[in-house]
């Protein structure tokens, strides 16, 4: 076991981590917020990074590598709050031709466990080529084009435009209820990466302007309650992290434990750190961090996003349990 | 320790009820939020409308045109007012619940002559203009400088977070008048009529984005000396009054706001389900909101107790800071369950039909304001650990001089 | 509406907590625990004070008030950790002959909603003269040396001692159900008294010792982390009285709103303040806090005591959720 | 990021379980907690049983008798030791988790051959004396001094929370060795023979009513200068050291029963029922066991990313204050749910057949010292805060000397 990140893998962070800082920065976020939230250029070059390839064989184009690797690097696209259905077309690459490549973006549904009341509300709809709906029966494969659905005028997260959408045709069935199922956990892992990211960089923000700005006198953060506030996030961002590296590691390899459990802890724990690290760090900031033009809002917009996709807090709460009762009835039946 | 309104506040209930059943229905809706112009009118129109039948300024004197009523008769209006659904405050808000409690109480003869009537008939719409870039929780630390020039001061400077800014009349403007005193002692509040020359007004947009905010640049503006309210560097006082009346009182409406938010998210959490189960049959969300709900019957006899008390002190009192401390949290996590219900209906910020998802979702983002404004969490936990219990106060490590370093 | 403490009620606060200083301090609750967790002659004195008969009518020998001195009086019992069944005794003054004297000391059960799993735990056994049990069916009467049980070794709350059974005789009618989920509000109310007293009393404590210790040069209460700790602990004990008084005002005078909704409100959250403020009470006195030797874990025990009696935190949550569901039922049928 | 334990690994834990399955139920049941004598007894005697058996010190260097395994057979052995419910570290718990491995980090030759072979075969019993009445958060504050006369020092102060106190062989002792240095630069390490003249121990009951801990009086005890560890004055050094470790490692196997505890609890909400419904059926304290759980996967997570990092470095990092913070307070909240979920149960310690009462009551009691000692949350989060974020240090209003104002 060594469960450090390797050299390898390091490179690999720094090098997505490099070229995010390079194409997002802050003022990059808010003129994609104004232009509709989605740059096609920025896609194919993630493409080129191998974003969406990186667990394809390398036989088959893909760099060969696991969700080790891919959660390290949707921590780095967290980090800058990267727009689009990423997650959706990592899953999809296999399936679905030109995805590697960046020419073909594939957005998605869960409808898993019922859809939600009121209408379906579709991520990315203007900028995605194939649609994949997913529930309890499987997945299909939707044309964007043949869905009648109208824009949603103010998205909560500006940076995920939505569609709203009565009914949704049937499309082409792609994959039965287990490969949906597989690939639903696989999803939310993917997000659990990019979760982590935004609770990292939501620490780094709120310390680096706490060092900077001045109140009686002295840099803010050295009241000790602004620190303590800081501290929390920082332990709120290692626990994310542990489970979300154990989660990444788990999916690589089956034998070190039940990759679903592994999951869910990672979902749920990167969901309350991002969440409660935007928030934090929204605080901190003070009036500045309610304004537009600081971007942490962009990054709690995003959290509230990604908590909600492949399986929400209550619903992974449920999972945990589950698996905590098949633990407690292996202990009941191990002293009988 | 008596809960029950006496006969005059039932009867005051009763007729401002019976009014408000016709009034409100016929006011028609709000306009979008991005037309100034017809917020303005809009939120003075009803203003006007509420002053000729006679329910303005509950606790103003009645020389000014007010109501002269007691503090309970006051909590009456509130709770009236939002079981109706009348329009929101809006761009009153200033004059009405700081910026005119101000006045009255520090204000000169004229002064109130001047600016209460008016507020109270919706004729003049007040901005606040007391931060600064480097002046938020260190309020005291403002750096825009008047400089006395026979009657009139010479004000430069740069304000943050004027609410309301493009529509004001009048702003309620902390500004420095002695460089040279201990920060808190150099300061003067001043009435600054927003139309003068060398103001100009930039919106700042919030992450809702929307721009109810603005900044203000100040630039050798010239203000009547005569417009200062009290004395010259005396203005940290009355800031401390105002802060109390925006701490204590201002919120009162919004709480009940908050119960029928409670409300709506219960009915709708009874109404939606999920593979057939309604999510109000789920015991963790049920008690989460029932929990919420007795938070907030707390809070509501918090503010009940704390009026009582200010109505027998004469000023709101510092516990104050408890209430809003309490009440913006609540706030905050009322909409964090609100959220966690609407799952992903809360992430689209247009109206669904027969779903709370826009008010939720607009509330969720707007609450994180309120931890912040009018003194943040950590600044009202200051103010009770130092005031009220009477813990060290913090080191202040440099000379409380107000010049820049 | 007046929602202040009249001077009258201030008398008889003052009264009560200098009575309760002076015959509880610190020492005596030292020895109490180790005595078996009850005093017959305070007993006799508070019954003299007139606790148990507060409520009684003056033509019958009682004082003629009301819930609202009676939350008073019970907060006060609370700030010193009053042992021995106080609000059963009160409940039971117009019930059973010799409680407002003194001279019959009442314990009791609930058992609404259905028995606890596992044997039936009688607090002060030992002690009381004659045992209420309440249940769905209504309110019975037992003779406490006709019950077998035996003590309880260790119990949480070294001053309630506890005796376990597990069966109980049926006893003697007293009243049917109605009555009894009466006298159960009414009880409920008054532990809300108990739990605001020790969110007081370790607020007290903690403030006082954090002026009084030094570390690091400086009292510890000038410690940022520290002054926010005691900040909450103040909002929950502000939070706590608030819904306290206001549940004695609506017991008082139902005409002001719902007894059953203001008392769960003050059972939860002054169960929550007491519980909170004994815990950072604890955590604030650092290693002294673990130790026997100072009073605050007395505080503790006994908030776990009355957070669980005439209905847990659960169970007041599902009657607030109750109230609420009726409120939002008139908000839609209003609308339509 | 590799989780896979090696197959020598494996192999490792297959031995052990095996030994395990026969070891444990022969020794039998522990003695009550107020016979001390009987405690040692016990504790040191499986402590002797596992050095037989090959199973102390995972990885000590083996000339003391140890195995010099990895830090992750380390983490094997922490597993199958708490699989097995084998008996509690209990009276070894200083001299095995920080005594000794400060002693292997910064001991000498004579001092490490005379004490650890001695810790690991369950001959030496440790206690801990770094605390004093004025000195807790503040250890650095310490006043117990020795002055150094000859070939001895002269001890003379009062340590307190010197767990095992009474059946204590040696202890580590903190004392001032130079009055007049800055306060972290007069401290040396001793370690104290307890048996010496001049030494008083009383017990001090801790809240759960027993007395793990003690008070130690020293008047001019004589300890030979050879005692002292690393050079004179460099004390704080060695204490950093000692604290990484109970920071770092020393929580492993209590994480592990914890997960146990958190399935007991389970498979009693499972069992339990209340007017015919489970409490497990209920979704509000299923969730939050299911959370927990959650939570509990991710610490141990923490703890081997942690535990990895460590082995690369050669020291546990600072890091070590986050496990620490999260899994203190996580054992608080997973008892608090525990108390929830038992109810009136949770009012009684002693066992009721069937039920978690005792355990989880007991529990929630000793959880409340897990915030304070070995550092309070409050200084865990001052040290993330400032060695890990680089915020600014708390401000030191006082000079930095030994001496007591």
């Amino acid at each position: 076991m060594n469960f450090q990140i390797s050299e390898d893998q390091r490179a690999l962070q720094e090098g997505v981590r490099s070229f995010c800082e390079g194409r997002l920065p802050d003022e990059r976020l808010a003129e994609l917020a104004e232009g509709g939230g989605f740059d096609r250029a920025l896609w194919k070059d993630l493409a080129e990074l191998g974003v969406f390839s990186l667990r394809r064989a390398q036989a088959e184009g893909g760099l060969g590598l696991g969700f080790c690797e891919s959660v390290l690097v949707f921590a780095e696209l967290g980090r800058r709050a990267a727009p689009g259905p990423l997650a959706w077309s990592q899953l999809a690459v296999s399936l679905i031709d030109g995805v590697a490549e960046g020419e073909v973006v594939v957005g998605g549904l869960d409808l898993t466990g019922g859809a939600a009341l009121g209408p379906h509300l579709l991520e990315h709809l203007d900028h995605v080529d194939v649609l994949l709906v997913m529930d309890d029966a499987g997945l299909r494969r939707l044309d964007p084009n043949a869905i009648e659905a109208r824009p949603v005028e103010v998205p909560l997260d500006p940076l995920t435009p939505l569609h709203r959408a009565d009914s949704l045709p049937e499309g082409e069935w792609l994959a039965g209820p287990d490969e949906a199922a597989r690939l639903r956990i696989e999803g939310a892992a993917l997000l659990s990466g990019q979760l982590l990211g935004i609770a990292e960089t939501t620490l780094l923000m709120a310390v680096a302007f706490a060092k900077e700005r001045e109140q009686f006198g002295r840099p803010i953060g050295g009241f000790q309650a602004l620190k303590h506030l800081m501290a929390d996030m920082f332990v709120r961002q290692e626990v994310a992290r542990s489970a979300v590296y154990a989660a990444g590691a788990t999916l690589d390899d089956p034998l070190v434990g039940s990759a679903p459990r592994a999951v869910s802890a990672a979902k749920l724990v990167a969901s309350e750190a991002a969440l409660a690290n935007a928030h934090a760090c929204i605080q901190i900031h003070g009036g500045m961090g309610f304004t537009w033009e600081v971007p942490a809002h962009y990054f709690l917009k995003r959290a509230r996003v990604l908590e909600c996709c492949f399986g929400g807090s209550s619903e992974h709460a449920d999972e945990s349990a589950r698996h905590l009762a098949e633990r407690a009835e292996a202990l009941v039946a191990a002293r009988a | 320790m008596d809960l029950r309104y006496s006969e005059s506040d039932e009867k005051f209930r009763a007729e401002l009820r019976a009014w408000l059943a016709e009034a409100v229905p016929a006011f028609g809706p709000p306009p979008g939020i991005h037309d100034w112009a017809a917020r303005r009118l809009y939120d003075t129109g009803w203003q006007q409308k509420l002053f000729e039948a006679g329910y303005a300024g509950i606790n103003w004197p009645r020389e000014f045109g007010g109501r002269d009523l007691s503090a309970t008769e006051q909590l009456v209006y509130y709770e009236e007012i939002a079981r109706a659904g009348a329009p929101y405050i809006g761009v009153n808000f200033v004059g009405l619940l700081h910026g005119g409690p101000t006045l009255i109480a520090e204000g000169s003869a004229e002064q109130k002559a001047r600016h209460l009537p008016r507020i109270l008939r919706g004729e003049e719409v007040w901005c606040q203009g007391f931060s600064e870039p480097s002046a938020g929780s260190d309020l005291a630390a403002l750096q825009t400088r008047a400089v006395r020039d026979g009657d009139d001061y010479v004000v430069s400077g740069h304000k943050i977070w004027c609410s309301f800014g493009p529509v004001a009349d009048f702003g309620e403007f902390l500004v420095r008048t002695d460089p040279d005193a201990p920060k808190h002692r150099g300061i003067s509040w001043l009435i600054l009529p927003m139309d003068l020359p060398g103001i100009e007004i930039r919106p700042l947009p919030t992450l809702m984005g929307e721009s109810d905010f603005s900044e203000v640049f100040l630039d050798n503006v010239r203000v009547p000396a005569r417009n200062r309210v009290g004395a010259e560097n005396d203005g940290w006082r009355i800031t401390n009054v105002t802060l109390r009346f925006e701490r204590g009182t201002a919120f009162a409406s919004e709480m009940i706001n908050l119960q029928q938010t409670l409300a709506k998210l219960t009915a709708f959490a009874k109404r939606v389900t999920s593979d057939g189960v309604r999510a109000w049959d789920d015991a963790d969300l049920r008690r989460r909101l029932g929990h919420l709900a007795a938070e907030l019957d707390a809070l509501w006899a918090m503010v009940k107790l704390s009026v009582c008390e200010a109505e027998a002190a004469g000023i709101p009192g510092v516990g104050a800071s408890a209430v809003k401390l309490f009440y913006t949290e609540l706030n905050q996590r009322i909409n964090e369950v609100g959220m966690r219900l609407l799952g992903r209906a809360g992430l689209c910020r247009d109206e669904i039909e027969d779903m709370p998802n826009a008010l939720i979702a607009g509330r969720s983002l707007q609450s994180l304001s309120l931890t912040i404004a009018a003194g943040t969490s950590q600044i009202q936990r200051n103010i009770i650990s130092e005031r009220i219990l009477g813990l060290p106060r913090e080191p202040r490590p440099t000379a409380e001089k107000a010049k820049p370093a």
